[in-house]
């Protein structure tokens, strides 16, 4: 008990720091593929103490300081109920469709906050995030529910349990067309090209960050970095078995760099067009698997 | 028990009188339906104790038992018809005493009083030749009231409804020809006791003429022309009276004809059918409406086929149903048409829907008591209305002819729409401009009179047994033909030896 | 053809023919008064009709005048009751038609024709 | 007096008296309307079981589901009431229907026979169209008539379906026809209940039905908006519920194809459920005024309650009606917040709105606990709903069903945050500088009404061990393996208070974060980072065409419209009912002679027919 409350406090610090670890590399692997030599790996945590000591933020009222905690508080315990390197926290009072409807306390906090700021670009960055939301919560959806019938049961733990015993057993191979429709899923939940209108920093001035400066901007980092842990790690406990610790943040970079990849040589969707793609391929693609797994 | 007769008798004498009233002073001429209608009113409670023992009485005139002679025939089913036209009859003789009478006022008074006394009459005959006169009575009354403002469109309605008035009673008097050249007798006991005896070809022959004849006044489909120009043109007692006795009474010798002395199931569910049509007629011909009177006109045929459908179903379910459907439209017609000619008072006369939009804005009482008639008449509760139409449309479901009623609640959308749109142009926030503040008359008196009508409604809404019960024993007593038949003549066919 | 039978073909025949007549003139004529007069003819033709069932051949009236009618009426006089319906009827026929002309008398004062089809102005 | 007898006189007296006395005082008649209220509340809370009136015979009786029924109509009419004192200038007439349409649903829900049963659903119908109708323009006479024509179309099926049923097992009173339905012809016994649920579900507002909700809640009173959405589409559910599951699920309908488990009838009113919820949902993405944008989520939510219904297993049924309790109580306070707005900025179009949460930071709050419980957000009592109904279609399989109802569910965030951000975020509109914050009884019944919300959002189990023993009433699978906060299912568990708890701990974790950073300094709103594009401030309020981009993509499936089909049938009425008035009544008097004589030919042809 004493060692799981440990683990509590503890690992959020850690997935904090390898998030920005990731964030790092990201740039870091981007930019050597577009030839250029990049920051360090460790340059967003640098980034992020620097926002912190940041003084005098402009501040647009209680809520606009309240949506980032809330966005950081809500991938916390979205974090919480992932098992992590099959050591499970809360895994067992609630499910996948639990943490699919604790994974938007997060970004509805930060829409909140956004639209306090009163920025028009932030708005529309959110309408955008939201408009991409559409699109791929239902691509999502349908791979989650082909893994559900699959295993029979909606708990992590239990979809984790039947994938032990080698790569063999993965779900990636008898659900190999949900994980590929979770995958570019994947893409537009990490926010990466081609999927990165929300962001858009070209068409609306990153959108939603438009009007945060310093620690608002700080905890925003914290609430990415924790996300790109939290959503790939969905995939890893879905489709690739989950695994030890260690094994676990590597499949969960391995997917992560899938999507630096792409992202790495896309350019930018229109956003109705990012909406109608979810709603044609991934989701045909996911809808096959589906109905492969319904009747098999 | 009191002598039926005099139902007759008192009114008959009184509106003759009428012009004897008016030689003592001309205001007392108005007074004389009041207390021509109040003593029927009277008469008629004191009757309704024995209407619902399910029991028809003759009542002999001039001592000759039937089938001879000239009887009255007294049974639940014609109480509950006279206590329809005696209720109306009641509120408009009141509404009567603040009404500007058309000249000259003692003949209105007297065909006014005529008018109800020939209705009355057909519902409580047992003869069909006295069936005709007082039918003759009721249409040439109803003929000359309708004319009687002498104006342009008042003469052309009245002649149009002369027309085929004349021509239906004709028919009738045809129909009659050929039941007593058949039968030699003119008591209908008797002739439903002798039918099955007829040349059935005759007998069918004389069945159409009598749907046709009666048709007429029942307001039956095709033969419905003088209707909306009747309802128009006439003055509003009037109008009250067409659509609470005139109709009535149609439709009673209707069916009396049809289940009493004919008798034949087949033709009897040809009313389903024309109920049908007509009430489809009635209902698609009010929906885009704009004149009120013409669409409370066209709607109140539409509600006449309703009750033609119910009486068409052959069956104790749907006739209880249709009687209270009977009720509830002669009460809540009534209270429409007095309501409306009072809203007309505040409009110069104008009754189209933009002259009386906003009008529930200045006059709440009076729009109040209009949607009372309203909702009653799309069934709602706690009007009486809810009742009268749950019993007719289960009783034609439960008489085996779903498919008619399913009809008859398609053609109830119709109703409720063109009424919904009533209701909100006359409580509409904007004002018409052609209302003014106050009537040109007092409105008291008919106040007091649409309230009678409308606590009717509200009344049986609320409390229902005694209405139920009522129902309950007119249709029983009119599908029970055996017991009709034993209860006028029955000493007779015994005296003669075959029961 | 014996002399009863063919008094019921005529009685009968000219019934029918004047509700014929009459109902042709109210089908086709457009004048009102030529209206009221067809529905004269139906009603004539009707009151005939009626009279002729009554009839029985080579009775007479059932007046009761003659000691030999008042001890066999049934069998002497013809049905008097068709008679009385008549008179009835004819009464009343009276008083439409002259309800009717009437009000023609009106609709030509107010509308300036007699023509049936131009008086329209109540419709729909 | 018997408690049945003394409850209906306190509403007629109630509702009489209000509307007496309401005319001498502005406030006196919102307060005789609580009183009732109060009054008959505490009465219902003491109803014995039974009671039949002879004559006309009508029979009440009160179980656990019109106990449910009845506590939320009750409940949520006295908080609406309450926050009525905030609205003095609605008429007496309003607050007379108001207590009379409460009445009748109460009576509704304690109706044990047809008759009674119909009576009450007529009452409350046209009760509703006269609050609509209310203070009467063009638009509210149109919106009414629409209202009052379907509520017509719905109540003759229902009193169509009631005469088959009394017809057939020969009894009017439920008992006897859930005794005797089992020995209906299949026919018949099919497409009575189909009928009734069709009828119900025109109060229900399930698609294709529905298209007099949007007009009728934009037009309604505010204030009894929320209870029109809130409580009165509950009784067409409950109106389905005793046809589906009362009358239909007793024998299972028997013979019946099965798909996953479920029979045909029950899986095609989960996919009109799930269709409902989809559609609706993505037509209040683009709705532009705010009572619009809810009339359709009410549609929506109120699909996920039918698509409950028609999965019809435990689970299902069961979430269904948590559903129902839920989308009450959000839907009803989601109202009454857009009710406050319309009150103090006289307006419900979102792009003249904006930036109220300076000036009404109450409402905004309630704003946010409402929408996080229409989102279905963990810790309110929408989660739990929402979430029994997904388990529930997951595990019986209904796969493409399940993916239209998370696509609804995710569509609820997009409008949600439209509304909010339209409403209470971004620019402060110039015309509201002076707005204040509702009124004490308005902000204190979005109180009452939050507490239930969160205490059955962290304890579930309060309201599942009365849907249990509502089940175990009509003898339907019941769930079971509950605690008072975890719900555990086959396929998985949830515990609320678990989540609730961590949440808090994790908001710590936030505000921890918040208090490390440096000081803020408080900035004005326009002072916003525009990319240098102005030199001073730019009023720009993004409210109108807020998800412009996805409804050009989502373009070909707006234009399936059932709309069209009945404008259709309307035109086409419109015109045969045109073709028989000038047609048919043309005027001349002998066309009509002709009439009669060609009548005269038909019926002798028609006899020559029909055999005697």
């Amino acid at each position: 008990m004493t060692g799981q409350i440990l683990w509590a406090i503890f690992m959020p610090i850690l997935v904090i720091i390898i998030g920005l670890i990731y964030m790092g590399l990201a740039r870091k692997i981007t930019a050597r593929i577009h030839n250029r030599y990049g920051p360090p790996f460790y340059q967003n945590i640098i980034d992020v103490i620097k926002l912190f000591s940041k003084k005098d933020v402009a501040n647009h009222g209680v809520m606009f300081s309240l949506g980032p905690v809330i966005a950081v508080a809500g991938m916390v315990i979205s974090l919480l109920f992932i098992p992590i390197g099959n050591r499970p926290l809360l895994s067992f009072n609630g499910d996948i469709i639990v943490l699919l409807y604790l994974l938007v306390i997060a970004p509805l906090g930060m829409a909140l906050g956004v639209g306090e700021g009163a920025n028009p670009n932030g708005a529309i960055g959110i309408a955008r995030a939201l408009t991409l939301m559409l699109g791929y919560e239902v691509v999502l959806v349908i791979a989650a529910v082909a893994v559900m019938i699959h295993a029979g049961s909606a708990s992590f733990m239990e979809i984790i349990r039947q994938q032990q015993g080698g790569v063999a057993h993965w779900f990636i191979w008898p659900l190999f067309l949900s994980a590929l429709a979770t995958d570019i899923a994947l893409q537009a939940i990490l926010g990466e090209k081609p999927f990165d209108q929300p962001i858009a920093p070209h068409e609306i001035a990153s959108g939603p960050m438009v009007e945060y400066g310093g620690k608002f901007l700080g905890m925003l980092q914290i609430y990415h970095a924790i996300a790109i842990i939290v959503e790939t790690g969905i995939f890893v406990n879905l489709f690739l078995g989950g695994g030890s610790l260690v094994w676990w943040f590597v499949k969960s970079f391995a997917v992560f760099f899938v999507a630096l990849l792409i992202n790495a040589v896309m350019p930018r969707f229109r956003i109705g067009q990012a909406f109608k793609f979810y709603w044609t391929y991934p989701a045909a693609i996911g809808l096959v698997g589906l109905i492969i797994v319904a009747i098999t | 028990m009191v002598s039926p007769i005099l139902l007759i008798a008192v009114p008959l004498i009184l509106a003759f009188s009428v012009p004897l009233w008016g030689l003592i002073h001309k205001k007392l001429e108005k007074f004389v339906p009041l207390i021509a209608f109040g003593f029927n009113t009277y008469l008629i409670f004191r009757l309704l104790p024995f209407a619902l023992t399910e029991r028809t009485i003759s009542v002999v005139i001039a001592n000759i038992k039937p089938p001879f002679g000239i009887n009255l025939a007294v049974g639940p089913f014609g109480l509950f018809f006279a206590l329809i036209i005696q209720l109306v009859a009641l509120a408009t003789a009141f509404y009567l005493l603040s009404y500007d009478p058309p000249e000259p006022s003692d003949k209105f008074y007297m065909l006014f009083i005529l008018l109800v006394l020939g209705s009355t009459g057909m519902v409580l005959t047992g003869d069909i030749f006295n069936l005709f006169v007082f039918l003759e009575i009721t249409s040439i009354s109803a003929y000359a009231l309708t004319a009687i403002t002498k104006t342009g469109p008042a003469a052309e309605a009245g002649f149009k409804y002369l027309l085929l008035g004349s021509l239906g009673s004709t028919l009738v008097l045809l129909g009659i020809a050929l039941i007593y050249g058949s039968l030699g007798t003119l008591n209908m006991a008797h002739i439903a006791h002798r039918i099955s005896g007829m040349d059935s070809r005759l007998v069918v022959a004389a069945a159409i003429l009598f749907i046709v004849g009666f048709g007429v006044e029942a307001e039956m489909l095709p033969l419905n022309g003088w209707v909306p120009d009747a309802y128009q043109a006439a003055p509003i007692p009037v109008v009250a009276l067409l659509s609470g006795a005139v109709a009535k009474a149609g439709l009673y010798a209707l069916a009396r004809v049809l289940y009493t002395l004919i008798g034949m199931p087949n033709i009897i569910m040809l009313l389903l059918t024309f109920g049908i049509l007509t009430m489809f007629a009635g209902e698609l011909a009010a929906l885009r409406q704009n004149d009120i009177r013409r669409l409370l006109a066209y709607s109140s045929i539409g509600q006449m086929g309703m009750i033609m459908l119910a009486f068409g179903a052959f069956g104790v379910n749907s006739v209880f149903g249709g009687v209270l459907q009977a009720f509830t439209h002669g009460i809540t017609k009534a209270l429409l048409f007095l309501v409306l000619g009072v809203m007309a008072l505040h409009t110069g006369g104008a009754t189209d829907m933009e002259s009386l939009r906003g009008f529930g804005r200045k006059f709440p009482y009076w729009s109040m008591l209009f949607a009372v008639g309203v909702l009653s008449t799309l069934g709602l509760p706690p009007f009486a209305g809810f009742w009268s139409k749950l019993a007719l449309i289960i009783g034609v479901i439960i008489d085996g002819h779903p498919t008619y009623a399913a009809l008859a609640l398609i053609a109830t959308f119709i109703e409720v729409f063109y009424f919904a749109r009533l209701l909100s142009v006359i409580y509409s926030s904007k004002l018409s401009p052609k209302l003014v503040e106050r009537s040109i008359r007092n409105t008291t008196i008919p106040l007091l009179s649409a309230t009678f009508l409308a606590a009717i409604i509200i009344a049986v809404g609320l409390y229902p047994n005694v209405f139920f019960d009522l129902g309950d024993s007119a249709s029983r007593a009119l599908l029970n033909r055996a017991h009709y038949i034993f209860s006028i003549i029955g000493h007779y066919l015994q005296s003669m030896g075959g029961v | 053809m014996n002399p009863e039978a063919l008094g019921k073909v005529i009685f009968y025949g000219s019934s029918i023919a004047l509700f014929l007549i009459g109902l042709y003139i109210i089908l086709v004529k457009r004048n009102l008064i030529k209206l009221i007069l067809g529905l004269t003819f139906i009603e004539s033709g009707v009151n005939l009709f009626l009279v002729s069932i009554g009839y029985v051949w080579g009775r007479t009236a059932p007046i009761l005048n003659k000691p030999e009618l008042m001890e066999t009426p049934s069998k002497l006089a013809v049905d008097p009751v068709p008679q009385a319906l008549v008179l009835t009827a004819i009464v009343i026929g009276v008083a439409v038609t002259a309800m009717a002309l009437a009000i023609a008398m009106l609709i030509y004062d107010k509308y300036g024709t007699l023509n049936i089809s131009k008086i329209k102005e109540l419709k729909w | 007096m018997n408690p049945y007898e003394l409850l209906a006189a306190v509403f007629g007296l109630g509702a009489i008296l209000t509307y007496l006395l309401g005319h001498f005082d502005r406030h006196l008649k919102t307060w005789l309307t609580l009183i009732t209220l109060a009054l008959a509340t505490y009465i219902f809370l003491h109803l014995p079981n039974e009671y039949s009136l002879e004559s006309p015979s009508l029979l009440f009786g009160i179980d656990k589901l019109s106990w449910l029924f009845g506590i939320l109509t009750l409940g949520l009419g006295t908080i609406v009431a309450f926050a009525l004192l905030a609205y003095p200038e609605l008429s007496p007439n309003f607050y007379f229907m108001f207590i009379l349409n409460i009445g009748a649903s109460i009576f509704l829900l304690l109706s044990r026979d047809l008759v009674a049963f119909f009576l009450m659903w007529e009452l409350m119908s046209w009760t509703i169209f006269a609050m609509i109708l209310g203070d009467g323009g063009a638009e509210r006479g149109r919106a009414a008539t629409k209202y009052l024509v379907w509520s017509a179309i719905g109540a003759a099926f229902i009193l169509f379906a009631f005469a088959i049923l009394a017809k057939s097992t020969n009894s009017f009173e439920w008992s006897g026809i859930v005794a005797g339905i089992s020995q209906m012809p299949s026919g018949w016994r099919v497409a009575a209940i189909a009928l009734l649920i069709a009828g119900f579900a025109v109060k229900a507002a399930i698609m294709p039905m529905h298209t007099w909700v949007p007009d009728a809640y934009a037009e309604s009173p505010h204030p009894f908006t929320a209870f029109l959405s809130g409580v009165l589409s509950k009784l067409g559910i409950y109106g389905i519920f005793l046809a589906f599951f009362v009358l239909s699920a007793r024998f299972e309908l028997v013979n019946m194809p099965k798909i996953f488990g479920t029979h045909i009838f029950g899986y095609i009113l989960a996919w009109i459920g799930a269709l409902t919820a989809f559609g609706a949902s993505l037509i209040a993405i683009k709705q532009e005024h705010a009572k619009r944008l809810l009339a359709w989520s009410s549609i929506s939510q109120l699909g996920y309650i039918l698509f409950g219904f028609g999965i019809g297993s435990a689970i299902g049924i069961a979430g269904a009606l948590f559903h129902a309790v839920s989308h009450a109580l959000f839907k009803t306070l989601l109202f009454l917040i857009l009710a406050g707005v319309i009150k103090r900025t006289g307006t419900d179009r979102m792009a003249e709105l904006g930036g109220l949460i300076k000036k009404m930071p109450l409402s905004f709050i309630f704003a946010v606990v409402g929408g996080l419980a229409l989102a279905g957000i963990p810790m309110t009592i929408g989660f739990p709903s929402k979430w029994l109904i997904y388990e529930a279609a997951i595990h019986q399989g209904f796969i493409f069903t399940t993916v239209l109802i998370f696509a609804a569910s995710t569509a609820v965030f997009l409008y949600y945050y439209r509304f909010v951000f339209s409403i209470f975020l971004g620019e402060l509109h110039a015309n509201h500088q002076d707005v204040k914050e509702v009124p004490f009884p308005i902000w204190f019944s979005y109180i009452l009404i939050s507490i239930p919300i969160f205490w059955l959002g962290l304890f579930p189990g309060k309201a599942m061990q009365i849907f249990a023993e509502i089940a175990e009433q009509f003898d339907l699978p019941a769930v079971t393996n509950f605690t008072a906060t975890t719900i555990t299912t086959p396929l998985g568990s949830f515990n609320a208070l678990i989540v609730g708890l961590v949440f808090f701990a994790s908001f710590a974790f936030g505000l921890l974060l918040y208090f490390i950073g440096g000081r803020t300094r408080k900035v004005h709103q326009y002072d916003t980072f525009l990319a240098g594009e102005a030199d001073e401030p730019v009023k720009l309020h993004y409210g109108q065409r807020f998800f412009y981009f996805l409804e050009r993509e989502l373009k070909p499936l707006y234009r399936i419209s059932v709309e069209k089909i009945y404008q259709f049938v309307a035109e086409f009425t419109r015109f045969v009912a045109d073709q028989v008035r000038k047609g048919f009544f043309c005027g001349n008097a002998q066309a009509y002679l002709y009439y009669m004589t060609i009548f005269i030919v038909i019926l002798v042809f028609a006899i020559w027919r029909i055999k005697l």
